[in-house]
């Protein structure tokens, strides 16, 4: 094809860090693990959902275990001095890798879900009532959009959704109309996991501002593929998981700006986020601890910052390179094949995904037989189920991709829509 | 190529494409919907039976859903003519697999089941079995 | 010494399962992982605040890594179906170890504190308010009473603290006092981390229920080492930790009683928790996905799992008997060491775990100074500080066992407690 | 032996024994308490200053804790006298353990560090360049 010529860097070579991509897969799915039943390799296209963890990153959660496992903060034997400074600093690589001043404004969650509760719990409960209104997109994640609902519901705050164009962007004079004096929150997607659209945080976060109200970014799709600055953003709020980008399940981040954070009443209460404990009262430990409540994620925050340190060894403007490749060749592909339609702005304008339908095929039904061919993406409505509903289907197909996806691998994934298709004309 | 393709043999699509006793029932004895909310496959059931009520006359059904959903309820509705009440309630996840001739992969299961549930659950709430405010959902 | 004849089990077999009780430490803790920069062997005797994890689970983590990482419930491909089925049925596993009904009873949290705070804030925010009391005891562990503490504040409900009796027991008149009408929760820690009270947790249920009040049972410092069924406790709900148990960080579980985890709203809210959702309102998954909100900690999950089919395979009534004898033998000997204060019941009837102070050597200079013999203790208030200021103490050191924990081992740790006596003397 | 162990020379074991100016003024120029929570470690600190409030004349401390944190305000007691404000200020942490004459444990510091952060605060409440209602805590 001519176009490997065009990645930013050596895409086979990196292949050999991620063991999975050498999975065969037709093996009986009820014993995980015990390898293929079957000769079809695996062509991993479901990376918006979750990304495989190299190698590095696997070994440098299992030197934790196996070198020196101990529980963090307060621990003076050497073990835990160990741990509770490389669990501590993996909040400076963190807050580095995205723009943060400093450990104080990354908060460790579970996940881009976590992070959007504690927000919604500790400040969202406290500052919200009837009058308020939180302005979302239609193209929220349900991380974000059932949590504002909910609270909304709660508090009596009115939930208001900014339209998203036929192009699959965001109605910007909509979102204009809609943040007002009495809008508290903003609260959206920076790439779409459904549209792929980039949303123009900035522009959203001057209204926003203009207003009085935070701007919450999701960057769950985002941090994983482009070079992130939350200060350049102009964000008050922002999260992401790790295991969308090279690193563990079980381990996310909040930014938050520092003196917001400050402000804050906790969210979890327990142990290593207190000050002083009576009968009667407590007192709260500095930022970030403050927020984390009993024993952290030690092994899954250490190997998110070995994560981030693969990816920034690699370059995340050559990652976002790769995947703007990948995506504008399926986009052109998927496109060129026919009987497709796919949803969301133009091949050159868009996060590294692509979702689609085929003519006359249940997404359910072209999963099923793209597994077949050993092609892996997601079928369904991708956690944006009022924005499929708006796009008059119950589900989409998507492909999406990473930095250790090829060219062949798309050639692979257009090829097997046109069986699919064929089947069933 | 693994268990997926199987589940789309000629007589699968045949009946997705051509689905038998799709419609209505002007006056059916019970009808029932329900759905398969991760795929967004929701199936109607209308079922006649005869005199006694033992034995199941006349059958349609309706839906919007995947191929594997649609065939099974295609299936599912020629299988159901002149069966007795009873065996359709003995029907488990087994003898739809059995009447689809294929393989279904664990995911989706659901989808395969869907018709038998909703015929099963109709006939149970017309038993008075089964409170007609529950919904049939085929989801683990 | 000849207790070693009273192992239940072959201990020196075991202890190669775990790579990191052959650490030698004295090195730079600024650079963790990177080996010894002196020769004293380890002995880790901190397991109450997190125990070593074997390779059999080191293994089970990475291998969910390079075999078949995916995300789970919703993906047809096969890689997801394989992820699922492992992610469900480690719900089914916890559950059995436990003697809950089935998965639908098993919430995985990321640890104790966390479901402590799922069942505070989807349960407490809700049905407390004034005139309502929960009971806790003096007893107990941050996780529980500072979060009982500020929903009570939040709440308007009463808190109250069953008292401790000089020798470290509950004072279960008093309990029979406190827990009235007006009780709708007693919330109490199972083995005290602190005391290593074994608490009559039946008998507070029997109070409790009578009262119409729930019981919580914090399990943290229990089910790591003793069989546990929470049928017969008789409680309504239960937690703890995997990484105190031979599992992963970052995970833990919430054991609720069906008809009450079914009655409770949601507590985090996004994917994978929902059934439908419209701008307007959503309906929730089944149990007990309904309180999973987001990617899950997939890999953990199955860790943890597998963490229990390694106990499994010793069998928890060997690990108690390990954990009793260590325990009574620690006891007897810092008892006849002299000078030494030890806090809690008796050597024979507690958990694996010894809080005590040396005269005239603050708790923290003893945990240095034992660090220098390459032991590893515990100094601090163990997150129960209002226990530390009734037992009049800033600080106890505490030393706590696990199944690979030796004779030999608490020989060494007596000895060095001598040494610091003297030293200070 | 590793770090910790140099940690408990004679020297500190007999200042934590013996601690030197331990007490408090009758009139100090200023006078502050600090902790260090997970310690525990509460130590007072009492100042007096010359007439042009620019050496330190005398000094008293008083508290409760680890051997380190004790040790290490007795010795800077004696180390304070007629020493200049200015100096007091740029004393920093290499200077609190070059004084102790003995490696610091990295998490023992903060309790090294607490006597010093107590003077070095009450002296700038003293000059108005930080509120008195901000606490000394020696902790990250
Ligand atoms: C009795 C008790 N409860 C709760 C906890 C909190 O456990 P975690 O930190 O894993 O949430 C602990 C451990 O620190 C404990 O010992
Ligand atoms: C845009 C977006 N937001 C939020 C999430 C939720 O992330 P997590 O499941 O890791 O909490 C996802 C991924 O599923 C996502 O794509």
């Amino acid at each position: 094809m001519g176009v490997q010529e065009q990645y930013s860097f050596d895409v086979e070579a990196l292949r050999a860090d991620f063991p999975v991509l050498d999975r065969k897969v037709g093996g009986d799915p009820e014993s995980p693990g015990e390898g293929p039943g079957d000769d079809t390799p695996l062509v991993y296209l479901d990376n918006a959902a979750t990304s495989h963890t190299p190698d590095p990153v696997v070994d440098t959660v299992a030197d934790y275990y196996r070198s020196y496992n101990a529980n963090v903060h307060r621990g003076i034997h050497q073990l835990s001095q160990e741990a509770s400074v490389a669990y501590e600093e993996a909040h400076d690589t963190v807050a580095d890798f995205v723009g943060a001043a400093g450990r104080e404004e990354i908060v460790f969650t579970k996940n881009t879900t976590e992070a959007m509760n504690l927000v919604a719990y500790a400040w969202g409960l406290e500052e919200l009532g009837p009058g308020d209104n939180v302005v979302l997109t239609e193209m929220e994640h349900h991380a974000s959009l059932v949590t504002w609902q909910q609270i909304g519901k709660r508090t009596g705050a009115d939930v208001r959704f900014v339209d998203v164009t036929d192009e699959g962007r965001l109605d910007m004079d909509d979102a204009a109309d809609l943040i007002d004096d009495d809008t508290q929150m903003v609260s959206v997607v920076h790439v779409s996991n459904t549209l792929g659209t980039i949303n123009p945080i900035g522009e959203l976060a001057d209204l926003a501002h203009d207003h009085d109200a935070y701007v919450f970014a999701d960057g769950a799709q985002s941090v994983p593929n482009r070079a992130v600055d939350v200060k350049e953003l102009g964000v008050d709020f922002f999260a992401f998981s790790a295991h969308k980008m090279c690193g563990p399940t079980g381990i996310g981040a909040l930014y938050g700006r520092e003196e917001i954070l400050d402000s804050m009443q906790p969210y979890l209460y327990g142990g290593d986020m207190i000050r002083r404990v009576s009968f009667e009262d407590s007192t709260w430990e500095d930022l970030p601890w403050k927020f984390e409540a009993g024993t952290p994620s030690i092994a899954q925050g250490i190997g998110f910052a070995a994560a981030i340190e693969y990816l920034e060894e690699i370059g995340m403007d050559r990652v976002e390179a790769h995947e703007d490749l990948l995506a504008e060749y399926a986009h052109d592909e998927l496109t060129a094949l026919g009987g497709v339609e796919i949803y969301g702005p133009p091949g050159d304008d868009r996060g590294g995904l692509v979702a689609f339908n085929v003519e006359g095929v249940h997404a359910h039904d072209l999963s099923s037989i793209l597994n077949d061919y050993g092609i892996a993406v997601r079928a369904g409505d991708h956690c944006t189920q009022p924005l499929h509903d708006e796009m008059g289907v119950a589900a989409t197909a998507r492909a999406s991709f990473y930095l250790y996806n090829t060219i062949e691998e798309i050639d692979a994934l257009v090829e097997a829509v046109g069986e699919a298709r064929d089947l069933f004309a | 190529m693994g268990l997926g393709s199987d589940m789309y043999r000629q007589q699968i699509l045949d009946h997705y494409k051509n689905p038998r006793n799709y419609g209505e029932l002007e006056e059916p004895d019970f009808t029932h919907v329900g759905e398969n909310p991760s795929c967004g496959d929701t199936i109607q059931m209308d079922v006649g039976l005869d005199e006694a009520g033992e034995t199941i006359e006349s059958v349609r059904f309706n839906g919007d859903g995947c191929a594997i959903s649609m065939a099974s309820a295609s299936m599912l509705s020629e299988r159901l003519h002149g069966m007795a009440v009873e065996e359709l309630h003995e029907m488990d996840t087994d003898d739809v697999t059995e009447m689809l001739g294929v393989d279904i992969s664990p995911m989706r299961v659901k989808c395969a089941v869907l018709g038998r549930q909703v015929a099963q659950d109709g006939s149970k709430i017309h038993r008075d079995e089964l409170d007609p405010d529950d919904r049939t959902i085929t989801e683990e």
